[in-house]
């Protein structure tokens, strides 16, 4: 069933997309590994973890995309289930550490060593196996989204309310985990990793393959993402977003529909967290901020909301000019221009990057069904 | 379930497709139904009239489950209390409802509107890996061409003009199946012709299920020659055939008299 | 279709040549590049900036000296944003991508922490200039701010004396982050050892950024009405800190009666405050610009000449900034280098002039010896010093007063060349048993 | 060492209670007491200082409020006491007994007397035995407050003099019980201590329990130290009562501040609908707005200084509601109908604003002062009351009533309410609802602008405060119920209270957090909030 599911949705473009993330995951690793550094062709480190983390971040916004794009619940609390698939991916890197801390310690990480913890607290527990992170990666965002979700849906709280709402919570999780009494660093959080399943972290070939990775994950995303979109169930999610209530009227039960969604999409979200820690050497609380997630939204916004290529583009473009502005004398400006972006994409490009290309492809009413782009119009009604 | 009251309004309740007794609901402090009583007998056709504020879009939300009433009885084909279900589930019992305003799904084609309110199993999984069969694609083209919109099966539903989208919701109702439709005000916004073609279409589909038409248009009522109800302040002014009803005193002051 | 996908792998392509290129175009030789990883917006740029206008101003002093090594320096400028993880990234661009010789930045603990990794990977320099929970001793970086034994402790005993007030009842009232959670373990350990009982010791978290103190300072309060001498050592961080002393003063909690230490707030700080209801509270540091010297007056002018403010004050890290940029232009005229391998070992045993009259040496621990000062609050804002430390004090990474951290020492000199060797069972990396 | 103090100090006070009746000494005899101020160490500053005090003489005072001040200078040259302010290059010197000028020094050549708390404490001490018998009763009140507070038994017999001569009240009252906790220091019969503690125990109060605990732990077994032990069981159950009276002055001020806070939002996303993420920017505006008129006034007009929150407020409201207006105008108007974009847009204007302010005003903190009827704390039983605190709950009040009026009973305010409801049918009559669109907008701009000057009081004025208020308001918006003010009025006094109420068990994180989850829980309840407005028109 579920292999049908996924062929389905595997028409002619989705595969050249798969194949496209696909082949710049393993073409520029090997590019940053068999190629010498005088070579034109090589791809340095700082490159390719860059890129590594923007991929994390395609994942994010695609996860994002899902919800908002074709839900039209617009999350701002998605980095709460990035940062939590993070926490769970961190707090196996750091049981990993093993006794190579600074003091030694066999059994507690160094930041429970100094502040005089004398034994794990419970839920540190398992986290010295892969798989239980792994299974925790999902099952974490998975079931604080089930939960928030089921509440949330069922007492039909919408629109502007589920998003201050889901700000609250990746707010009220921020709060949290600052406290060190939590267990989890603090301010901190968790860091000086060492080894991923007994590969050097700082390893060439260990980023090559987390960034592998990575695209992977992107492309699984946008794959099952595809498929989701592509059946009868993305139709009523599109109906949901484009008018809730007649959905009602037809017999559809939106909350289980929003429910499913939002907690794929939560999972999406805690997979890009878990491959984001590796590659940046540290998770903390910082990572829960409200901020955070309204530029996760930006992404989506700019490369277009209600495509699947969208939020990829827009993940991209977005993190690729902050790297670019934040260095030298432009930092000052960096505020203005990202700022800016958001006025000027919310005002002149409601349909992103990405949906005013395609809009302009398809000048004439359509002939065909249409499942990538977005009416105009028909996300302000959804909104409300 | 065994309190004392049930069985009576059951058996008041047996026969009827649709019973209403007593629902008030009131808005803070804004009394929008006082006391509405209403039977709709299962294959009837039945409109219901009314100046602004009487009550009848209210009416539809207490019947379809968006609103909950303060008091009263709602029963559907006799036991059914529909005060406790929501809206998926009253849809599910097959109770169907089309807007005063068309709402119809702008980002989806023609086809998928349809395809999307055929019958079926509702529930995420299902529909997540859900398979369109033959049987499914010949019913939605059996109701597009019901609704006349089969040359346009892959426009997207933005894109119809404001009669087309009227039938298309039409046409959407139909591929629920329902026992019972609500429509509130079909012909608003229609050119006569599109009326006079709205009316036939909904006399074809009273033919098999029961329809309750919320409408201000008299010459449309008039078109349908069905019994009428009248509303007025949240409760029932006067009922019976429209030339009846339009000579009632009581209607006349309310129409008239001021 | 197969056209709109290849042309936005195109553009992918592009901005990531672009990113490579930008960043990766080889520098031009005949300047010394030096990075500055400070936060220029966000929540940090209110103390950070003034720290990157201190490297850009120390370059420039030292390029009118002619440079180092007769090459110029030049300031590579980053943004980290007051964002972790975006720190580790910037500082892999600084040193793989534009290739400076050595890096001046960070601020928070965490900020550092991100860091670490990529400094110990690409084996580059860092110097650190702010005040720290100390607990870390590393090969590539450079810890030029206080140890809690170069500020928290002889602040403690300040106010343990009969001229400090002899304070017998004590509040650590924190910030919940890991520099205050460190300190009042310290603190509290080492108050115990000077046989202060549990009960007459309370210790209080607050979140970043808190701004209704009512609750807090009524409670400080309540705890400093039980008969004894009380007083307040604050590790509160940033902005909680203005709304905290307005609380205070508004209270009417009047230095005399319940002082405050403060090891985060100073001159920048205090700018921003009406002072003088804070008469007479204190803060411990290793430098004020009150100090009265000729060469922290000196300092002052140029540095206000610089920035073109005669009112722009002076503190601690930008001391500690100094400090540490003048080590490193030494340790690479005697390296005859800007190699790392070659300035770290050199490092060790540079001694320069700080600004308060004395000199501040680099241990092989990667600290450097300090003078303590005990400043009180005035009216225009400034710190008076009433008390100061009789000679330098030896920064100590690994606190004496945790009992994981006693038994260890850093040494980064050959043949030991260890952040945290343990000398109970003689062993490099911590191990304790 | 303590013990010495003590005996010091009864020394002290002996000699100063035969010196007050005696000759005022001329000031060449005081002149090397004056000096001895100038000896090094903390130790000889303070005997300097008793030497003085001791001879009782007023013309001392003047010197030892320098010395408390931080004004006194010594020269190098010959270790000469001055009183020294900053003069071009050096300093001018003053004889500090006299006042008469003592001509310069270059800024190498004198050296400032080092003073710190201890000292301070000593020059208040000793000027409360100075000024015990001053003419100037708030000088005496002062005095007498010193005085209970140093509880000395050494200067019983100099407490009960000014007893004798005392006329005020009040000021009597604060002397009897400076005596009665002196009386308990000293070695007075057991009988005595225990009436002295009945005294105390009728006055109640934190001064007091601190100055019992103090006793109850020294004192050996026996009446005092049981006298004293139910005194203060007595007093901290008083007190425990006082604390929740206490909490609830919290909760109502922090109330206000959320509703100053949150109330340009009950308008520009309660009434209009529009998110306005950069709401906490307009009242950052104001508050810069508050540091660029105190600039002025400081620079200019010092005089002024009292009235600079008067001055603000009109100004703040202007340039925030005209920001407001320009936001309006520029970027809201064209997305009416789509608040989730405008979210996204007005998140982008507040990133542009507060990088605008950075550069302009620089990142740092700037000085807001408080105006004096701002500064301080009054007691009302024990409660303490500070006075900003105490006016912003004042003002945050008179703002609703004003903006409640504003809706209610003006043209204005019924356009307002027209065009929200029904844009279509308010335009056709005749209303320019561009007009009351951009208008509204720029009151609500305003309004945050005006509690920004409220909140330059209790907060950092630095680019970042708007941030710190925006959750908070949004949370106290939505849990009141959108569109309606009183909701907001409710909504924020809950919250400031519920939130003071938790942080003395759960901690100030912890509080929050409950908080917050609990609105998150609440909205699940009631999805509009508390104060909702039910029927069709919400929804449609």
């Amino acid at each position: 069933m579920v292999t049908n599911f996924l062929l389905r949705a595997l028409d002619r473009r989705t595969a050249i997309v798969l194949i496209a993330i696909l082949g710049v995951g393993i073409l520029l690793p090997v590019l940053n590994l068999a190629t010498d550094p005088s070579s034109p062709f090589h791809v340095p480190t700082y490159v390719l973890t860059l890129l590594g983390k923007y991929l994390t971040y395609a994942l994010l916004a695609l996860a994002v995309d899902l919800v908002w794009g074709f839900c039209g619940i617009l999350s701002l609390g998605h980095a709460a289930f990035f940062a939590l698939g993070g926490y769970a991916m961190g707090m196996y890197l750091m049981r990993q550490i093993g006794d190579r801390g600074t003091y030694g310690n066999p059994l507690l990480p160094d930041f429970m060593v100094f502040l005089n913890w004398k034994e794990l607290p419970w839920f540190w527990t398992g986290f010295d196996h892969f798989w239980f992170a792994a299974i925790l990666v999902l099952l974490v965002p998975g079931i604080l989204a089930f939960v928030f979700g089921w509440f949330a849906f069922r007492s039909r709280v919408t629109g502007v309310y589920l998003s201050i709402i889901t700000q609250a919570m990746t707010y009220a999780l921020l709060l949290a985990f600052f406290r060190n009494d939590m267990g989890f660093g603090g301010n901190n959080g968790l860091t000086d990793f060492k080894e991923i399943l007994g590969f050097d972290i700082q390893a060439d070939t260990t980023r090559g393959a987390l960034f592998f990775a990575s695209a992977l994950a992107l492309a699984a995303g946008f794959w099952i993402c595809r498929a989701v979109i592509a059946s009868k169930f993305g139709k009523v999610l599109v109906a949901v977003r484009d008018a809730e209530s007649r959905t009602r009227f037809i017999g559809y039960r939106v909350e289980g529909y929003k429910l499913l969604v939002w907690t794929l999409s939560a999972m999406m979200a805690g997979v890009a967290g878990a491959l984001y820690v590796p590659q940046i050497g540290i998770i903390n609380p910082g990572e829960f901020a409200p901020a955070n997630s309204i530029e996760a939204v930006i992404w989506v916004a700019v490369g277009g909301r209600g495509t699947l290529i969208g939020p990829i583009v827009g993940a991209l473009l977005v993190s690729f000019g902050k790297t670019w502005f934040t260095s030298g004398m432009l930092a000052e400006y960096w505020l203005f221009v990202l700022g800016g972006l958001f006025v000027l994409v919310t005002l002149f490009l409601p349909k992103g990057v990405v949906g005013t290309f395609l809009a302009r492809d398809r000048k004439k009413p359509a002939e065909k069904p249409i499942e990538d782009v977005v009416a105009p119009g028909a996300v302000g009604q959804a909104a409300e | 379930m065994t309190s004392t009251i049930e069985p009576v309004a059951h058996a008041k309740a047996k026969d009827s497709l649709l019973y209403l007794d007593g629902v008030s609901v009131s808005f803070d402090g804004f009394k929008a139904l006082r006391g509405l009583s209403l039977v709709i007998e299962p294959g009837e056709m039945r409109a219901i009239i009314g100046p602004n504020g009487a009550g009848k879009t209210t009416m539809m939300d207490v019947i379809t489950g968006k609103t909950k009433p303060d008091s009263g009885d709602v029963y559907f084909a006799g036991d059914t209390d529909l005060t406790r279900l929501d809206e998926a589930a009253i849809a599910s019992l097959g109770i169907g409802r089309k807007f005063q305003k068309p709402t119809v799904f702008e980002s989806h084609t023609v086809w998928d509107n349809i395809d999307l309110a055929l019958a079926g199993d509702r529930k995420p999984f299902a529909t997540l890996f859900h398979r369109t069969s033959q049987a499914e694609i010949a019913r939605v083209e059996e109701i597009l061409d019901t609704i006349r919109l089969t040359d346009k099966r892959d426009w997207l539903a933005a894109n119809l003009s404001h009669g087309q989208k009227q039938w298309l919701e039409i046409g959407m109702l139909l591929a629920q199946e329902p026992k019972l439709l609500l429509v509130d005000e079909p012909a608003a916004g229609m050119t006569d012709a599109e009326t006079a073609e709205t009316a036939i279409l909904l006399q074809e589909i009273a033919r098999t299920k029961s329809v309750v038409v919320v409408e201000h248009d008299m010459t449309f009522v008039r078109d349908l020659g069905v019994k009428v109800t009248v509303l007025h302040e949240g409760s029932v002014l006067s009922e019976g055939s429209l030339d009846a009803a339009s000579a009632d005193p009581k209607v006349i002051e309310v129409y008239l008299g001021r | 279709m197969l056209n709109y996908v290849s042309r936005t792998i195109g553009a992918l392509a592009t901005a990531a040549m672009i990113g490579a290129g930008v960043t990766g175009a080889v520098a031009a030789e005949e300047t010394i590049k030096v990075g500055v990883l400070h936060s220029l917006s966000g929540t940090m740029a209110i103390s950070e900036t003034t720290l990157k206008d201190t490297v850009l101003f120390l370059i420039d002093e030292q390029n009118k000296k002619g440079g180092v090594l007769g090459k110029k320096l030049e300031a590579v400028v980053v943004d980290p944003a007051s964002n972790w993880p975006l720190f580790a990234e910037k500082a892999r661009e600084l040193i793989s991508q534009n290739n400076v010789s050595v890096v001046f930045g960070c601020w928070t603990s965490v900020s550092r922490k991100s860091v670490l990794p990529v400094f110990k990977e690409l084996n580059s320099i860092l110097f650190y200039p702010v005040q720290y929970e100390g607990e870390e001793s590393e090969r590539n970086v450079f810890y030029t701010g206080a140890a809690p034994n170069q500020q928290a402790i002889p602040a403690v005993d300040y106010l343990m004396s009969e001229e400090g007030g002899a304070v017998k009842r004590w509040v650590l009232e924190g910030t919940d982050y890991v520099y205050p959670r460190t300190t009042n373990k310290i603190l509290e350990a080492y108050l115990k050892s000077k046989g202060v009982a549990a009960e007459d010791i309370m210790v209080n978290y607050t979140p970043f950024g808190f701004s209704d103190w009512q609750t807090e300072v009524a409670a400080i309060k309540k705890f400093g009405s039980a008969g004894k001498k009380t007083a307040v050592v604050s590790t509160v961080n940033g902005d909680a800190n203005v709304p905290f002393y307005k609380e205070l003063g508004n209270q009417g909690i009047k230095a005399t009666d319940i002082p405050v230490v403060a090891f985060s707030v100073g001159e920048e700080e205090l700018a921003g405050i009406d002072t003088k209801p804070l008469v007479g509270h204190l803060a411990a540091w290793n430098y004020f610009q009150s100090v009265d010297t000729p060469e922290n007056e000196e300092f002052i002018k140029k540095w206000r000449a610089f920035i073109g403010n005669e009112k722009r004050t002076t503190n601690d890290p930008m001391e500690a900034t100094v400090i540490g940029f003048n080590a490193w232009v030494k340790a690479v005229e005697k390296a005859g280098t800007t190699e790392p391998d070659a300035v770290i070992d050199g490092l060790i045993g540079v001694s320069v002039p700080n600004l308060t009259g004395g000199f501040s040496t680099i241990m092989p621990n990667h600290h450097i010896t300090k003078p303590v000062y005990i400043g009180e609050i005035q009216e225009d804002g400034q710190l008076d010093v009433v008390w100061q430390t009789p000679g330098l004090v030896v920064g100590d990474e690994w606190s004496d007063y945790l009992p994981d951290s006693k038994d260890l020492i850093a040494d980064w000199r050959a043949p030991m060349s260890c952040g945290n060797f343990n000398v109970a069972t003689g062993k490099c990396g911590g191990k304790g048993s | 060492m303590v013990d010495m103090i003590q005996r010091f100090k009864a020394l002290l006070a002996i000699l100063a209670l035969v010196l007050v009746a005696a000759m005022p000494a001329r000031a060449d005899d005081l002149k090397p007491l004056v000096d001895g101020l100038g000896k090094n160490g903390y130790a000889a500053l303070r005997e300097a200082i008793g030497a003085l005090a001791a001879t009782g003489d007023p013309a001392v005072a003047p010197v030892l409020q320098a010395l408390g001040a931080g004004d006194l200078y010594v020269r190098k040259s010959d270790r000469a006491v001055f009183a020294a302010t900053k003069a071009d290059g050096g300093f001018a010197l003053k004889d500090p007994l006299t006042g008469a000028d003592a001509g310069t020094a270059g800024s190498r050549d004198v050296e400032k007397i080092r003073v710190n708390n201890a000292v301070r404490e000593a020059v208040t001490s000793a000027l409360g035995s100075l000024t015990l018998m001053s003419a100037d009763p708030a000088k005496r009140r002062a005095a007498a407050a010193d005085v209970f507070r140093n509880s000395d038994p050494a200067q019983i017999p100099l407490i009960d003099q000014a007893i004798s001569k005392e006329t005020d009240a009040g000021i009597a009252t604060t002397l009897q019980m400076a005596r009665a906790a002196a009386v308990l220091k000293s070695d007075a019969p057991d009988a005595e201590k225990v009436a002295a503690i009945a005294a105390l125990q009728a006055k109640g109060g934190r001064d007091v329990l601190a100055q019992l605990t103090a006793i109850e732990a020294s004192a050996p077994d026996g009446a005092v130290k049981a006298a004293a032990q139910t005194a203060i069981t007595s007093i901290q159950g008083t007190l425990k009562l006082w604390d929740g009276a206490q909490n609830i002055l919290y909760g109502i001020s922090l109330g206000s501040v959320l509703l100053l806070a949150a109330i340009g939002l009950a308008i520009t996303f309660g009434v209009m609908g529009v998110i306005n993420m950069a709401h906490g920017e307009m009242v950052m505006i104001g508050a810069y707005t508050t540091f660029v008129v105190q600039e002025l006034i400081r620079n200019n007009m010092p005089w002024l200084f009292d009235w600079s929150l008067a001055i603000s407020l009109p100004l703040a409201f202007l340039v925030a509601g005209l920001v407001g207006v320009l936001i309006e105008r520029m970027v809201i108007r064209y997305l009416y109908g789509r608040p989730l974009e405008t979210l996204l847009a007005t998140w982008g204007v507040s990133l542009i604003l507060q990088q605008a302010v950075r550069t302009w005003f620089g990142p740092n903190n700037r000085e807001v002062g408080n105006p004096s009827w701002m500064s301080g704390a009054f007691e009302l039983g024990n409660l303490t009351i500070t006075y900003n605190r105490m006016w912003i709950v004042v003002f945050a009040l008179v703002v609703f009533a004003t903006l409640m009026l504003v809706l209610k009973r003006t043209p204005f305010g019924l356009q307002t309410r027209a065009v929200t409801q029904n844009r279509p049918m308010a335009s056709s009559m005749g209303i320019r609802t561009p007009w009351v669109d951009a208008l509204t907008f720029g009151l609500g701009s305003g309004i945050a602008g005006i509690a920004g000057v409220a909140l330059s009081q209790i907060d950092n004025v630095s680019p970042n405060l708007g941030q710190g208020y925006i959750i908070d308001s949004f949370m106290v918006v939505v849990f009141g119920g959108v569109g309606n003010l009183w909701g907001t009025l409710v909504g924020a006094f809950t919250l400031g209270i519920a939130n003071k109420f938790l942080e003395p068990y759960a901690g100030a994180v912890l509080g929050k957090i409950l908080v917050l989850v609990f609105i998150i829980l609440f909205i699940q309840k009631r999805p509009r909030g508390l104060f909702a407005l039910k029927g069709r028109a919400v929804e449609a």
